[in-house]
């Protein structure tokens, strides 16, 4: 599966990527998944590892709070810290 | 009869006159507006400007969607929300919101509702450009912007 | 630093971005800013102007009074309240609240209590002139805007 | 005691006045005194009997909220209804 991530904030800093399609292994399904995964492509992602817990993701420009959240179908994967708009 | 709400993100400063009279201009059923304005804050006098990053598209539909809500959930008449992205300087305005309703407490709930959920739900960072040279912080998001969202579960 | 109220009775329609920025010009400390406007309306047509008599020097003390008050309650860094007077055809101002505070919520709350305050406390009054001509009635006080003003009591 | 007294809205335009100046009797020493009395000068004033729980008083420009407040040295009192503004 292709998608297109977008990176805002700090993890656009961190990884040097504001936006990039990638091929997503068969094996992520999940927000979780991909995490994992995105951990394990190099010293710039370990960012996805050390902050997990605050990390934010929205698929198809919907919020998705869970991390179990599926990603069957999705086009446009965006992840960032929480926001701190207004 | 539908109140469609008007979102803006923009780089440009507002004119809160011109804002507000668009929703009390040609009518009459509007006894209260209110304004909000949110603006750059440098109590300590170090900060050069802050920067506002948003996700295009996400940032708009976001707003647009707790703007809704409000309409629905207090009868309001009008709403115009108008976030700016860019750099912004000390003492200069970020975000305005303004709610439009025939009584005074449901323009201020409108208003003060969809300022708490702008704060956790609309897609936007913030990062502290300082005046000494030195590379600022990304500002962190704040547990009582979580509870003050959470407070409206209890209300209606 | 005592934060100094500015009050003003006045015919004259007044500008919310003139207002606004008194204000928050010369100040970095100012993170939010509510205004409120209150406006004639004339949901069913019927009315030509609402005509507002006030009790000159009451009307002000009563005004400062409420307006010091909310700024010493919610820490406000500035406030301005305009009433005016004399006739006011549907869909013009009749009162502008401006409150300012480094944090959004005590600047709602401290615009909010001082409508609740002005509509019970500050001596105003308003008649109706009906578009027929005929002779319209003195507006009735409401037992809603008394509540509205003792739900502070519990707060703080 | 000579004291002024201001009427608004609905009281000015029964008693037809704005402000007069008045000699209270000496019995008047309340403000409730003084809604007995000022209902005794005539027909325009019975207005002071019929809708004596909404008359509101303030002496010397502070609002009395009790009907049974003092009026001792008061120089200006106004009659008026309940407050409409904002």
């Amino acid at each position: 599966m292709t998608v297109t991530i977008n990176y805002f904030a700090w993890l656009r800093e961190r990884t040097g990527i504001s936006t990039e399609d990638v091929e997503l292994p068969e094996q992520v399904s999940t927000v979780a998944g991909l995490i994992d995964w995105l951990a394990t492509r190099g010293e710039e992602f370990e960012v996805f590892d050390q902050h997990r817990e605050l990390i934010q993701v929205a698929v198809d420009q919907q919020h998705q709070p869970d991390h179990g959240a599926d990603l069957e179908n999705a086009r446009e994967i965006a992840l960032f810290p929480p926001m701190t708009g207004g | 009869m539908t109140v469609i709400p008007e979102i803006r993100i923009q780089a440009e400063d507002f004119n809160l006159d011109s804002e507000v009279s668009k929703l009390t201009k040609n009518s009459n059923d509007i006894g209260a507006v209110v304004t909000f304005s949110g603006l750059c804050r440098d109590e300590k006098g170090a900060l050069a400007a802050l920067e506002l990053e948003h996700y295009p598209g996400m940032a708009e539909a976001e707003i647009r969607k707790i703007a809704k809500e409000a309409i629905d959930r207090f009868n309001l008449t009008g709403m115009i929300a108008i976030h700016r992205y860019g750099k912004i300087l000390p003492g200069e305005n970020i975000v305005l919101v303004i709610a439009a309703s025939p009584h005074r407490h449901a323009a201020f709930d409108g208003a003060n509702f969809l300022m708490d959920f702008l704060k956790t739900n609309a897609p936007f960072w913030k990062k502290e450009h300082l005046k000494n040279g030195k590379e600022g912080k990304w500002v962190d998001a704040r547990d009582s912007d979580m509870k003050a969202a959470s407070r409206w579960e209890d209300i209606l």
